[in-house]
């Protein structure tokens, strides 16, 4: 590989204005596996293959509860992300004592950003080596947003990052317009449907393999609204998930109503 | 002085300094309060007695005889209100029979200011004098260091201005009898729910010329919640530890002794 | 209305008319005069345990010298739950003192909680949850919270378990125990209601030999009459009782709330 | 680029023998990859606006914010790389807040100009550092009344707080660009970012600094920058065109920083695609 | 609680005997905590079913002197909560300056949300039923800030010497109303009144407002005269009134304040046939 004199901090700038260690850091995001996030104007989910390392060993965590509101999911260094998780848990749970309320997600967000934008642009210092998608919602609605090592922060409607998420991401595009008015379960089924398409061939959703994070407003029964905390689902509680998205790519068109189905797969095994 | 007995003050004095609290007395906390009307003059307290934040009783008395046709409200020191309002009651009823006259109002007021004043706010007797005489219809105030006020309302104790309030949203210059009963007890219903100090029932006394009615206990809205248990205990639940009979003909040697009948309603107040 | 300011409760109530006396006992200017952090803000609260469940109580005045600050003002509190309606907590604190640093306690040990809970995945036990009280009462030693706290839950065997604390911390696992302005008044009618104290079998022996009345688990609507009836006579005996009735029933199916009503004099 | 290969472009606050710091220079290169970013000082205000390049369908439309509230009266724009934007405000803020607990009172365009321009300039005088990747375009408005002080709780002296030359008039619009060495000058309209040639081009049109002061309205205004931004859109991206203003307080702000409203916005899009048509059909 | 803010923080006479006022004489040294100087006396509210009125009189005193009466002490928060201040008027001041950018910083985090939030439909329904924009400080939130903030400079043993009411709305949209002291300690209730007003005030509002239900069942205006009427018993009793008054409404729709406004129908017919306080006829 060719060595850069410009790549060696993130202190220098290459003579085209690129800071090439954060492009580094981005690489490393894309070294997890895959997550996806979707909102619609009630939920917004997170979904995640996790990763073992060999056959008998545990599955890598990817989604993280932060507080009553807000969840991540992670792709990139676990350690890293562990470093932001409880500093995103301490902001909210300070910010909740001071105010009595939930953090809103973009000023949480925001934070994180800040906090990386440090790394960026002090010698001895390294950007975050982790992607996060927040999944929060707040008293505007759930939110999604991306955070990226460079302290970008965007707010997406849907999103993935990780190993392979390019075709996550096209499968997303493809049916963007349909994510908005989506209920709680079909916003889940589309988050495994793009994180299927983003696994390599032989490989499959199992309970061993999959998370999923929800949160959301519900209506209450007095007509209020509540937050619907952010909670992972693992193991048998995916099961019927899986099962259910299971059931379309077997099926063609079989999926009722939504006929995103065909014809996916087959061009999209080039690695991205 | 007459009256009192100052020969343990240095003792007290020196056992204070070396911190030995001093007797705590029972003071009537209390709301009392006086209105003149056309044709009388009405008083009204309530009927806490308090040691502390402790209710030393529960239905007490405040309001004081002085003369057929002048009583006394009394708040502060329960004992120097009692001993005050006896000692000038019967100072006034030997100056009635001397000048062969009806006591009037403001000779029991000027012979309270006197006395007090004397001892210096020593004792803690703050009084409502009211009365009708052949002179007119009367209010004062008395305060333990001798000073006097004559109002149409007047207000005393810790709940005097709850009362007070009561007066000046619904005091009016023209009352009837009726009219200045009901602004007195709402005066003293805004001490008992308002102020700690004062609390229980209410007791009115309406003076006219012709006559003083007192009414004991005339609003009782505090009476007391019947308890869920009975907490009668089984004969001989307490260990006897020694025994020592005396007969009641022994007994009645050295005091007399009187038959309680079931139905002469001077029983202890027990729960059931 | 001339005496208004000297017929003040606080300056010289009438009930602490000796509180005129000039203090002689201190020395030269030995009295510090500075801002004074506390103050008492009244109420009282109480706990009993029970085979299967543990109910706690407290009155919900909020007093100050003599005025009533407000009739709403709950002494008991959810700790630990997930969200911020503690809808899954099982553990109840109620404290009783000086109530600012009552709810700082409060929001201090609930926060632990909570990020316990988001360390280890699972909620505290009552046992650790009480250690870690004792510790936060200790940690504020020479500046302490003037709180009287009483934790209650279910213990490891699902068994009704209550600590009481004294405001530095020291604190022990107990049957009953009465807190605040009232528990002078309260705690010897639990003794003898809870735990039969002063209460013998009769005619099983003479004197000293007296046979003690055996003790047994209190059900739970025994308890509850118990409490009530404990409420009904403090308010009528102690003036910074009363307004309302806050009492929660911790079992096994999670944590019950009920409010009634008491004497508003 | 004769910078390369010298060894003086490694690093920063290296002078090279020519007198140049090379890592601010390339710092200015970041800043010329980024999306437009305009200002215009015009009579009655001051409008800020940005061409918002989206780089990916999955963004939330108009979710993301660019220009950013300083304080209530003044606002910020930049181009380049945008995390180093947001370091950049909310070091704005703290200027802000710290001058108001100082002196209690809003602090004006200049003096924050000069702040942050002190501010970057910090960033180029150590290794430890890297250059500031953008070039912040800062508006605000000043306000021309007599300001109660902060906490003012009376009617206060009827001379006001002071400080006042009577009959010389005080505040009014103002407008900054910083670059990344933490040079700043006022501008009448600034211009940065990917399409700054053809914008300053078109904002040197505009009638911004006569002897009488500015001519354009605030309203005007709003829709010249629209149309710039839409001119020096490099046509084959989508984008989206982010615009806020601030007025007097007897404007149509009330002094404050804002959006744009819709409704205006919408109008001033409508012009300026109608402009980008009869241009193509000359 | 002992109504004159002088009395506030000290130690309590039934526990600590009564207070030795000679240090004020002693030229010792200055400790670091304080007392308060120029004070304002009694606020007082109460909740009815669309929102809460509050009042408070335009007077500072410095002890018994009338010493400024145009003081403000209602102010307004965000247009959707009011914080009415007893106690030390610079303190009130400080905590006034400290509001207003909590307000500013609160307006920066608002900003990135409001414009974009594509509500959902529940959303929208709720965002129309409050006046509060998603995402703002409501009143609750306003109190739970202001109890922390005093509780810690208690803990500094450097108290801000106030009282002080905050009403609007909490996260639900019911009407909000709640007292912090110099303490700490925070409490709520249908009706609240600081200082004098805890005594006096508190009685008549307790007639009208004993319990949430029955604050629900009151009009606005008769919210309103419960109050005037209030003020007017306070000018009456409280020898550190004025008859000059402010006095604000919150709703759904925001803020009301009117900061001068004079005690109307006051009556003085007790005073015709006082003679004297004793023997005296004539």
């Amino acid at each position: 590989m060719f060595r850069n004199n410009y790549d060696n901090d993130s202190v220098t700038f290459s003579p085209q204005g690129r800071i090439f260690q954060v492009e580094y850091a981005a690489e490393a995001v894309k070294q997890g596996s895959v997550v996806v996030g979707i909102a619609s104007k009630t939920h917004v989910v997170l979904v995640a293959i996790k990763r073992n390392a060999e056959e008998l060993s545990s599955y890598q965590k990817k989604l993280f509860p932060i507080d009553e509101h807000v969840g991540i999911a992670i792709a990139g260094l676990t350690s890293d992300a562990r470093v932001l998780s409880n500093f995103m848990k301490q902001q909210c749970l300070g910010h909740r004592l001071t105010y009595g309320r939930n953090m809103p997600v973009r000023t949480l967000v925001d934070m994180i950003g800040s906090k990386a934008q440090i790394n960026t642009q002090h010698y001895g210092k390294r950007p975050y080596g982790v992607g996060l998608l927040v999944a929060g919602v707040d008293s505007a609605g759930p939110h999604l947003f991306e955070f990226q090592p460079s302290g970008m922060t965007e707010e997406m409607i849907a999103f993935a990052i990780g190993a392979r998420s390019q075709m996550a991401r096209t499968y997303l595009e493809r049916n963007i317009d349909k994510f908005a008015d989506c209920d709680r379960e079909g916003l889940i089924r589309h988050g495994l449907r793009a994180l299927k398409e983003s696994l390599v061939q032989d490989r499959e959703l199992t309970v061993d393999n999959t998370s999923v994070g929800v949160t959301g407003i519900v209506k209450a029964e007095d007509g209020s609204f509540k937050v619907e905390p952010f909670q992972v689902y693992d193991q048998q509680d995916v099961m019927a998930w899986i099962e259910s998205v299971g059931d379309d790519k077997e099926g063609g068109a079989g999926d009722a109503g939504e006929g995103e189905g065909e014809g996916e797969g087959e061009d999209m095994e080039v690695d991205s | 002085m007459p009256g009192f007995d100052f020969s343990n003050y240095n003792r007290n004095a020196a056992l204070h300094a070396r911190g030995v609290p001093l007797p705590k007395a029972t003071s009537t906390g209390t709301t009392i309060v006086g209105c003149i009307y056309d044709g009388g003059v009405v008083i009204a307290a309530d009927t806490r007695a308090t040691s502390g934040p402790i209710v030393a009783d529960k239905n007490c008395e405040k309001l004081h005889y002085i003369a057929p046709n002048i009583w006394c409200a009394g708040a502060g020191t329960a004992a120097d209100t009692e001993f005050t309002t006896n000692l000038i009651s019967s100072n006034l009823e030997l100056h009635a029979l001397s000048t062969g006259r009806k006591p009037r109002v403001v000779t029991c007021m000027t012979m309270l200011k006197q006395h007090l004043f004397r001892y210096q706010g020593y004792i803690g007797a703050y009084l409502v004098v009211a009365g009708v005489d052949p002179t007119g219809t009367h209010l004062f105030t008395v305060h333990a260091h001798g000073s006097t006020d004559k109002l149409p309302y007047v207000t005393m104790g810790s709940g005097s201005l709850a009362a007070m309030s009561v007066f000046e949203t619904q005091w009016k210059p023209s009352l009837t009898q009726d009219e200045a009963v009901k602004l007195c007890a709402d005066a003293i219903e805004a001490g008992i729910w308002n102020d700690l100090g004062s609390g229980s029932n209410v007791d009115v006394a309406i003076i006219t010329a012709e006559k003083t009615t007192l009414r004991r206990n005339y609003i009782k809205p505090n009476e007391r919640t019947q308890k869920l248990k009975s907490y009668v205990f089984p004969k001989g639940t307490t260990a006897v530890l020694n025994e020592k009979i005396i007969h009641k003909e022994d007994l009645s040697k050295f005091v007399s002794v009187h038959e309680l009948t079931e139905e002469s309603g001077d029983v202890m107040e027990v729960d059931a | 209305m001339a005496a208004m300011f000297s017929q003040n409760p606080l300056m010289n109530g009438p009930n602490y008319s000796i509180s005129d006396t000039p203090r002689i006992n201190a020395p030269e200017g030995a009295r510090e005069h500075r801002f004074d952090p506390y103050t008492d803000n009244g109420g009282s609260t109480l706990a009993i345990a029970g085979a299967d469940f543990t109910i706690m109580a407290g009155d919900t005045r909020l007093a100050s010298g003599y005025s009533i600050n407000t009739r709403h003002y709950p002494k008991l509190f959810k700790i630990g739950g997930t969200t911020a309606d503690q809808k899954d907590a099982t553990i109840v604190l109620s404290v009783v003192g000086f109530a600012a640093d009552g709810e700082a306690l409060k929001e201090r040990l609930d926060t632990i909680c909570k990020m316990y809970r988001y360390r280890h995945g699972k909620p505290m036990s009552v046992k650790a949850c009480a250690q870690r009280l004792s510790t936060i009462l200790y940690q504020k030693r020479f500046f302490p919270y003037y709180a009287y706290a009483i934790l209650g839950g279910l213990d490891e065997e699902g068994k009704g378990a209550v600590y009481s604390y004294d405001p530095v911390g020291s604190y022990e696992r107990e049957q009953c125990r009465a807190g605040g302005a009232a528990a002078s008044l309260i705690m010897p009618f639990l003794d003898n209601q809870v735990n039969f104290k002063n209460q013998y079998v009769p005619n099983s022996g003479e004197g000293h030999a007296l046979q003690e009345r055996e003790r047994r688990p209190l059900t739970r609507s025994e308890v509850e009459v118990l409490v009530k009836d404990a409420f009904d006579g403090a308010v009528e005996r102690h003036i910074e009782v009363g307004d309302g009735l806050q009492i929660m029933a911790i079992t096994k199916d999670g944590i019950e709330e009920v409010m009634l009503p008491l004497k508003k004099d | 680029m004769t910078s390369i290969g010298t060894g003086y472009d490694l690093a920063n606050s290296i002078f090279s023998p020519d007198g140049r710091n090379f890592q601010v220079e390339y710092a200015v290169k970041a800043v010329e990859n980024g999306g437009t970013s305009i200002g215009i000082r015009c009579k009655d205000g001051v409008v800020l606006a940005v061409e918002k390049l989206v780089t990916s369908k999955l963004l939330k439309p108009h979710a993301n914010k660019r220009i950013a509230t300083v304080d209530r009266h003044l606002g910020v724009v930049y181009s380049g790389m945008i995390p180093d934007g947001r370091h950049f405000v909310e070091r704005a803020r703290d200027e802000a807040r710290a001058w108001r607990d100082t002196f209690k009172t809003p602090i004006s365009t200049a003096d924050l100009a000069s702040r942050m321009g002190g501010y970057m300039q910090a960033y180029t005088l150590y290794q430890s550092v890297r250059p500031f990747g953008i070039t912040a375009i800062v508006g605000g408005f000043d306000s021309t009344r007599e300001l109660p002080v902060d906490g003012e709780v009376g009617s206060g002296p009827a001379c006001g707080a002071g400080g006042k030359v009577p009959g010389k008039s005080h505040g009014g619009p103002a407008l900054y660009m910083i670059e990344p060495s933490g040079l700043y000058w006022g501008y009448y309209g600034a211009a940065t970012g990917k399409g700054r040639q053809a914008a300053k081009a078109e904002l040197e049109k505009l009638d911004l600094g006569g002897p009488g002061g500015p001519a354009l309205s605030l309203e005007e205004a709003v829709k010249e920058a629209a149309r710039i931004i839409y001119v020096a859109h490099d046509d084959d991206k989508e984008f989206e065109l982010e615009m806020t203003w601030i007025s007097d307080v007897d404007g149509p702000t009330k002094g404050l920083h804002q959006e744009v409203p819709k409704a205006l916005r919408e109008e001033a899009k409508r012009l300026a695609k109608k402009a980008q048509e009869e241009k193509m059909e000359e | 609680m002992d109504h004159r803010p002088q009395a506030w923080g000290r130690p309590r006479d039934d526990i600590y005997g009564a207070y030795d006022g000679s240090y004020l004489q002693n030229s010792g040294p200055k400790t670091a905590t304080q007392s308060p100087v120029v004070t304002g006396t009694s606020v007082i509210a109460i909740k009815f079913k669309d929102g809460v009125v509050m009042a408070a009189d335009n007077l500072a005193s410095y002890g018994s002197l009338a010493r400024f009466t145009d003081v403000k002490r209602l102010r307004p928060f965000l247009d959707t909560s009011i914080v009415g201040f007893g106690g030390d008027v610079s303190d009130m001041q400080f905590l006034d300056r400290h509001l207003n950018e909590l307000a500013i910083d609160e307006s920066y985090e608002h900003e990135s949300t409001s414009a974009a939030a594509a509500s959902p439909e529940g959303q929208g329904e709720q965002g129309a039923a409050t006046s509060a924009p998603a995402g703002k400080l409501n009143a609750a939130n306003l109190h739970k800030y202001l109890s922390k903030l005093m509780y810690r400079r208690r803990n500094d043993f450097d108290p801000l010497w106030n009282q002080i009411l905050v009403a609007g709305f909490d996260g639900q949209t019911k009407p909000f109303l709640a007292s912090v002291d110099l303490r700490g300690t925070t409490f709520s209730s249908p009706s609240l009144a600081t200082g004098f007003g805890a005594m006096l005030a508190q009685p008549i509002m307790r007639k009208y407002a004993a319990t949430e239900e029955d604050a629900a069942r009151l009009t606005r205006d008769e919210a309103v005269n419960v109050v005037k009427e209030c003020m007017k018993v306070l000018f009456y009793r409280d020898a550190r009134s004025l008859d000059r008054y402010s006095i604000a409404v919150v709703t759904k729709d925001g803020v009301e304040l009117s900061e001068n406004e004079q005690l109307e129908k006051q009556s003085w017919a007790f005073a015709e046939r006082i003679r004297g306080y004793g023997t005296q006829t004539v």
